[in-house]
């Protein structure tokens, strides 16, 4: 890839565009759009079990209230919507599909058991405290391990047992290089279960829309063009004849990259009966039916060497699919994500994973920010901390030891993974430095006991993979994902810019940054150039914005096809201009040549000329218009890098975790907005804090679950975050267009083995092994005590 | 989530009240700030039939000094209580709890007379008022009665009001001039949703001694009472480290915690004793007794 | 969860088994129980009005005894169910034996609350059982202490004693009867 | 109980209006669908989030957890209140300059309750505002750049009271 040099806009802070239609309240979220005449307001009835067979179904007192249009179950959407289940081809992966509304059966609390459609919200939920569901309970089986165990309760007749996923790898004499090590270092880490907790929850609604196409649909997702297909292919729907459309989208996380079975009901109703459908989501179902994600087990066996060199990695994954695989990725994208990321910045060329989902009575897990990262860089961040106390070694130089230098770039990694650029040393270096960490380990004694708190500081050097291509989906066996994202470019006739981009922006700034970078290479008011995105029926397909790929692939594109217009811009002006087209420069709306800049166009002058405005005519075989389209596929993927290093304070007293210090360095290639960037940095982190320390689902032994509320789920408060000591490094991936890496996941992926570490670090003194995330202050303060009375029984 | 249908009843005083509640009984909730009510309603745990909003009952929002109490109305929002001078005066204790409280735009609602009523073991006001030894006015058609909060506190969000009745006022009796309080709460993030708490009130004389000691855990049993252990324990003593420590012990011993998906039922107990240790620690160094 | 405790009575083994296998006896001592009607030698209806917390209601239940031991124990299982605001289910296990004083009565219950107040209402949930089970054997006591043939001049209090719990530490002390009425209640109840 | 409806004044960004609703009509719901002010978003209904926060009589509140019906009377102010039509208020470009938002959906509540804070403690520090910002949830920013935001505009309309 043929680096750009002569960016101009591309690293400036251009405050945001979306801003102020969103600080007036009058951005349209979905719930805010106006609703068309006739509006069916949805409810859904939920299973309070998390399994058991369905005896009967009693509506009758709710079909008889006021206002209530129908109630329909799970029989009623057999004939017009198909089992739904993604498309996934990979060795090991066993194909579950699923009824969207369930039928004789359950298997999770919140699965859909009955539809409720009313003329309002408040009627809709009268109706569902008078369906009258008969249920006749099953033995349930919640935790990965219960599930994998002989005996347990199978979810899926055909599978035999609960093993849906299960896939290995190995390099040549793995056992060989294993035996070569001279220590061997063990752990089983363990995340909990979190989800997105988007602000705005989840909801849509479909419109039968007979003149332009025959259904718009309208839900806030991340990904409107898979979501078109996965409709069409499960309804039976022309995707020519449905349009999805992102109203404005109150954060995304992943969470929203699903396909989920109301986006196919309100479809399938609005269908059947001619009238527009709405259903939004309460905070109680966005917490019980949304996709899940983590609950990992990860165990780890990495043999070193002596000086701390790394000779060989084995690493079991083990995660819970939930109740049915998520559409579109199945669970086997955040098992595949944590085996594939855990080499990280590190040189290990031995490596054996094992990798395998079990189905259990839980909510269906799937994509949240960080994918699979988080878990990887618990595991290899917690060894290189394990490997150094072993050995006696500083963590830090095991790091150092094992640590890809820059020298050694373009780096492919054991799994076949392509490091273009990467600056995972200086990363490192800097972090370290900015922190002081020399300083403070020669002051923290032995048993890091300071002013009555335990301090320690936990690293985490990681990856980030992002912009993932097609060739880096289908290796993971994700057949129907696209890969490629895509852009049109109109110089309109007035001179003016749209851009129109397949992606779907949930508050990353889409609309300033494609413009910045729009402008750039056509050298135009980034003031004028107008984004269009999150609707099928104006940009091009795409796969959408998820997995950290708006900027790279997104970016890509609209850098691409700008200057695919960029081309015939300067085509028609030489022809205008009686000049060699490849001489011209496009600057401040203008075409010239440097040579004799006086003499130039404006960008609208070409305009007039290509849209036929005035009598000039265009230059023999050139079409009209002033346009371009593009398909950009990326590479495999592009990975971005950075390192966080914490400072802590555990309080033994009361087990509470205070960060005192929080350093990150970022690196994520070419940035085209820093104050964009620095926004996804401290929003990752804070939801890594969260991940780290206070945030997790839980289900209780049959399934339950227990905390499906705002007071019970935890969110990190302001008062939870620290002031972030944030420094960027720029290493330009040289596959990428204009050398442009992610920037979304990292801080989350950086945040918990971070955290995690430091608290390890700190209570390292006394013995106390930290293996799990969320460090709520009852976990820590039990590991503490019962370290200390170990320690109390020694002496 | 949406709340379900009810008929709607706006007195303008408190004998208004009283007479639809001695109409509708238990069919009827009493609506104030609505900051612990409505959340049950939208989320259809709690549906009454009717609601008696007593917002327009104006006699009812009061913070005023009578006899060495400081009584407080069924309708003073929390925030008025959290700037009043008078709680900052004479009722240190509850201005010191007060900002932990919900956040602000619940406080700016939500009563005093409220949080007490919902009778949640792990909210701020009830220990307040336990440590406090508040007396509860309740008010029906029938009369009034006063409680003490050993009586007003059944159990978990159960309180002693019968159907016909409401809280009217409660009753904080002043601070002594030797009195010393502190309020500490722990929580799995820095603010909201305790999972254990301590509100503490001690009276030191001139020779260092704890004359009177009032102590109430939040989350150390299924009601919200005191700590008589800890109480005997420290008053008649000097408050030094060792028997700082020692009451620590006592109060995690005396409580009995339930275990939940913030906390085990030891950490609540263990943290109980931390945080007595702590506030004890905290009034020993506090001005105002010879120390 | 799972729930155990014990509790002494004041009464001999076989008055408490008699009272324990007596509708009129339980409907006494169920906190608001109005009617409690034998089906047949093992299962019971039940109608009870409760107030748990700001809920209060009048709910209807299914209890089955199985696993008899005549005058030494049984198993008692219940079911309940709320609609929308979800169910609880329950099964326990009581054994009687004879001790100074009265009749101990141990208890191991397996209660499980589902639905939207297993999601939402876990503050609501916590102490009810406590508080139900206190009044309970507080009435049990009373009754029994006041039967002829029974234990003479034993405290008519319920006696605190549970030791182990989900954290190995007093987390309940609770009847195993009255834990399953009263989540069952809470089920009913909204 | 009955679905009987009841009429209800309210003064919403100074604009007086009247309806009729049930009496348990949620205020967040009359602004968003009665008057179809819908920059007061849902986002808990629990009272927890904080994006449904409003003023009521100069004071932030729940949106979510008052009816309608027994604001009869009240004033509200809602985020399309702060500006309407005019340029921003300083909070507004405070948090636009610190790129104190990025999907916007808790935006307004974070504005009422930026505005309430900074009328009662002009000069607050960052513990104080990271105090204040309890009140309201973000899941995008990590708040940071809300608390520069405030820092800021607490001096803007320091700044503005001056020149005033």
């Amino acid at each position: 890839m043929k680096a750009i040099e002569d960016f101009t806009l591309v690293g400036k802070t251009i405050l945001r565009r979306e801003d102020g239609y969103l600080m007036r309240g009058k951005a349209q979220f979905l719930d805010d759009l106006p609703e068309p005449k006739g509006l069916i307001h949805l409810a859904f009835v939920l299973s309070p079990y998390a399994r058991a067979d369905i005896l009967s179904i009693d509506a009758g007192a709710a079909k008889a209230l006021p206002g209530v249009i129908d109630v329909l179950t799970g029989k009623d959407f057999v004939d017009d919507i198909k089992l739904f289940a993604p498309v996934i081809e990979i060795g090991g992966y066993r194909p579950v599909r699923r009824p969207v509304v369930a039928v004789d059966r359950v298997n999770f609390v919140g699965e859909y058991v009955a539809v409720i459609l009313a003329e309002s919200p408040y009627v809709a939920q009268d109706a569902l405290d008078l369906v009258e569901v008969s249920y006749d309970p099953l033995p349930s089986v919640a935790g990965i391990d219960e599930a994998a165990a002989p005996g347990a309760p199978v979810l899926h007749d055909h599978l035999g047992d609960n093993l849906i996923f299960k896939t290995a790898f190995e390099t040549e004499g793995f056992a060989d290089r294993f035996a070569e090590g001279d220590v061997v270092v063990e752990e089983e880490f363990r995340l909990g279960r979190v989800t997105g907790v988007m602000i705005e929850p989840r909801g849509c609604m479909a419109c039968p829309d007979p003149i332009a196409t025959n259904m718009t649909l309208w839900t806030p997702t991340q990904i409107p063009h898979i979501v078109r297909t996965a409709i069409a292919d499960h309804l039976d729907i022309a995707e020519s004849a449905l349009r999805v459309v992102t109203p404005a989208v109150g954060g995304g996380f992943g969470t929203k990259a699903h396909v989920y079975p109301d986006e196919l009901i309100v479809v399938a109703l609005a269908r059947r009966l001619g009238r527009a459908v709405k259903w939004v989501q309460d905070r109680r179902e966005e917490l019980l039916t949304n996709a899940h994600a983590r609950e990992h087990v990860l165990k780890i066996r990495v043999a070193a060497k002596n000086d701390g060199e790394i000779r060989a990695v084995h690493l079991d994954v083990r995660t819970n699919c939930g109740a049915y695989p998520n559409h579109p990725y199945s669970p086997t994208l955040e098992a595949t994500a944590a085996v594939r990321m855990m080499p990280g910045p590190y040189r290990i060329r031995n490596y054996k994973y094992d990798v395998s989902s079990v189905t259990t009575n839980t909510a269906p897990t799937g994509a949240y920010r960080g994918t699979g990262q988080p878990s990887a860089f618990l595991a290899i961040e917690g060894m290189m901390d394990r490997v150094g106390r072993r050995l006696g070694l500083d963590p830090a130089d095991v790091r150092r030891r094992n640590t890809i230098r820059p020298e050694e770039f373009p780096y492919v990694n054991v799994v076949g993974v392509r490091y273009d650029t990467g600056s995972y040393l200086p990363s490192l270096e800097r972090g370290l430095e900015m922190i002081g960490y020399d300083a403070f380990r020669a002051a923290q004694p032995e048993d890091r006991l300071v002013g009555g708190k335990y301090r320690g500081i936990g690293i985490c050097n990681y990856t980030e993979v992002s912009g993932t291509g097609a060739p880096g989906w289908r290796v993971r066996g994700f057949a129907k994902m696209p890969g490629f994202d895509s852009s049109r470019v109109v110089v309109e006739p007035d001179g003016k810019v749209t851009v129109y981009v397949s992606q779907a922006d949930a508050g990353q700034g889409h609309y300033t940054t494609f413009a910045q970078l729009a402008a750039d290479r056509l050298g135009v008011d980034w003031a004028d150039v107008m984004v269009v995105e999150g609707d099928t029926s104006k940009t091009p397909y795409g796969t959408g914005t998820f997995a950290s790929r708006g900027s790279v692939v997104g970016g890509g594109t609209v850098i691409r096809c700008s200057e695919k217009v960029g081309v015939k811009v300067r085509r028609i002006a030489g022809y205008m201009l009686n000049a060699d087209p490849e001489r011209l420069v496009m600057k401040e709306g203008r075409v010239f040549d440097p040579a004799s800049p006086d003499r130039g166009l404006t960008l609208r002058e070409v305009a007039e000329t290509a849209y036929s405005m005035n009598n000039l005519g265009l230059p023999q075989g050139e079409e009209h218009g002033l346009e371009a389209t593009d398909y950009y596929d990326p590479p495999m993927v592009t990975m971005a890098n950075g390192t966080h290093v914490v400072q802590v304070a555990v309080d033994p007293e009361d087990g509470k975790v205070e960060i005192e210090r929080y350093v990150v360095v970022h690196d994520c290639g070419r940035v085209i907005n820093p104050k964009i960037v620095e926004g996804q940095v401290h929003g990752a982190t804070v939801q890594g804090i969260g991940e780290a320390l206070m945030e997790e689902i839980v289900y209780d032994a049959e399934g339950q679950h227990l905390n499906a509320n705002l007071l019970d789920y935890l969110l990190p408060t302001a008062m939870d975050v620290p002031d972030l000591e944030l420094s960027h490094i720029e290493t330009p991936s040289i596959d990428t267009v204009g050398g442009i890496k992610g920037a979304a996941e990292g801080g989350l992926t950086g945040a918990v083995p971070a955290l995690a570490n430091a608290v390890g670090d700190a209570l390292a003194g006394l013995g106390v092994n930290i293996t799990r995330v969320p460090l709520r202050p009852s976990y820590v303060f039990e590991q503490i005590r019962r370290a200390r009375a170990a320690q109390e029984g020694r002496t | 989530m949406k709340p379900a249908a009810f008929d709607y009843h706006r007195p303008d005083s408190l004998e208004e009240a009283c007479a639809l509640l001695a109409e509708h009984g238990a069919e009827a909730r009493v609506l104030a700030g609505g900051q612990s009510l409505v959340p049950l309603m939208n989320m259809r745990i709690l549906s009454p039939a009717v609601l008696i909003d007593i917002n327009r009952c104006r006699e009812l929002s009061y913070l005023r000094r009578e006899d060495g109490v400081i009584a407080c109305g069924a309708l003073t929002r929390q925030g008025e209580a959290e700037t009043s001078d008078l709680v900052a005066a004479h009722l240190p204790l509850m201005a010191a709890a007060m900002p932990h409280v919900g956040v602000r735009a619940n406080r700016n609602f939500g009563t005093v007379c409220g949080s007490l009523a919902h009778a949640d073991p792990l909210a701020e006001l009830p220990s307040v008022a336990a440590a406090l030894e508040a007396r509860f006015v309740i008010a029906s058609s029938r009369g009034r009665r006063e409680v003490d909060a050993g009586e007003f506190f059944v159990s978990a969000l159960t309180n002693c009001i019968e159907p016909d009745e409401m809280l009217a006022e409660v009753r904080l009796p002043v601070a002594a001039a030797n009195a010393r309080s502190a309020f500490l709460e722990i929580a799995n993030r820095a603010h909201g949703f305790a999972v254990a708490g301590v509100a503490a009130l001690v009276e030191i004389d001139g020779e260092g001694r704890c004359t009177r000691a009032r102590l109430s855990a939040m989350g150390a049993g299924d009601t919200t009472a005191r700590l008589a252990p800890v109480e005997a324990l420290i008053e008649g003593r000097r408050l030094d480290e060792g028997l700082i420590r020692e009451a620590g012990a006592a109060a995690t011993a005396a409580a009995e915690p339930a275990q939940d998906v913030h906390a085990t039922a030891d950490y609540r107990a263990h943290v109980i004793g931390t945080l007595v240790s702590r506030a004890l620690r905290q009034m020993a160094g506090q001005p105002g007794g010879a120390a | 969860m799972i729930l155990e405790g014990d509790t002494l009575i004041p009464a001999d083994r076989h008055a408490v088994w008699t009272a324990l296998n007596d509708p009129e006896v339980l409907r006494d001592c169920i906190p608001g129980c109005q009617s409690l009607e034998r089906q047949s030698d093992t299962d019971f209806t039940s109608s009870v009005r409760a107030a748990i917390g700001p809920v209060s209601a009048t709910f209807g239940a299914r209890i089955t005894l199985s696993e008899i031991e005549p005058d030494r124990g049984y198993t008692i299982s219940g079911e309940g169910k709320g609609g929308a605001a979800g169910f609880a289910r329950g099964k326990a296990r009581v054994d009687l034996a004879d001790e100074p004083g009265g009749t101990r009565l141990r208890y191991t219950a397996d209660v499980n609350v589902g639905g939207k107040l297993a999601q939402v209402g876990s503050r609501l949930i916590q102490g009810t059982a406590k508080k139900l089970s206190e009044e309970f054997f507080g009435r049990l006591g009373e009754r029994l202490g006041a039967t002829p043939g029974a234990a003479p001049s034993a405290p008519a209090a319920p006696v605190a004693a549970g030791t182990a719990g989900l954290s190995g530490r007093r987390l309940l002390w609770a009847g195993a009867i009255v834990i399953l009425l009263a989540v069952i209640a809470w089920a009913i109840g909204r | 109980m009955s679905t009987k409806k009841v009429t209800v004044r309210l003064k919403v960004n100074g604009k007086d209006y009247v309806r009729d609703v049930e009496p348990r009509y949620l205020l967040a719901d009359f602004l968003r669908h009665e008057l179809h002010l819908t920059g007061t978003h849902i986002g808990c209904e629990h009272g927890v989030c904080g994006a449904c926060t409003v003023l009521i009589n100069g004071k932030t509140g729940r949106s979510c957890l008052q009816f309608a019906a027994a604001l009869d009377g009240a004033e509200i102010t809602t985020v399309e209140g702060i500006a309407g039509d005019r340029p921003l208020h300083p909070v507004q470009e405070a948090f636009h300059e610190a790129h104190a938002l990025q999907c916007g959906y808790c935006t307004p509540g974070f504005l009422m309750t930026t505005i309430e804070f900074l009328g009662q403690n002009p000069d607050p520090d960052r513990d104080e505002i990271r105090q204040a910002l309890t009140n309201n949830m973000c899941r995008c920013t990590g708040y940071l750049n809300i608390i520069d935001a405030v820092e800021d505009a607490a001096k803007r309309l320091r700044e503005g009271a001056r020149e005033a």
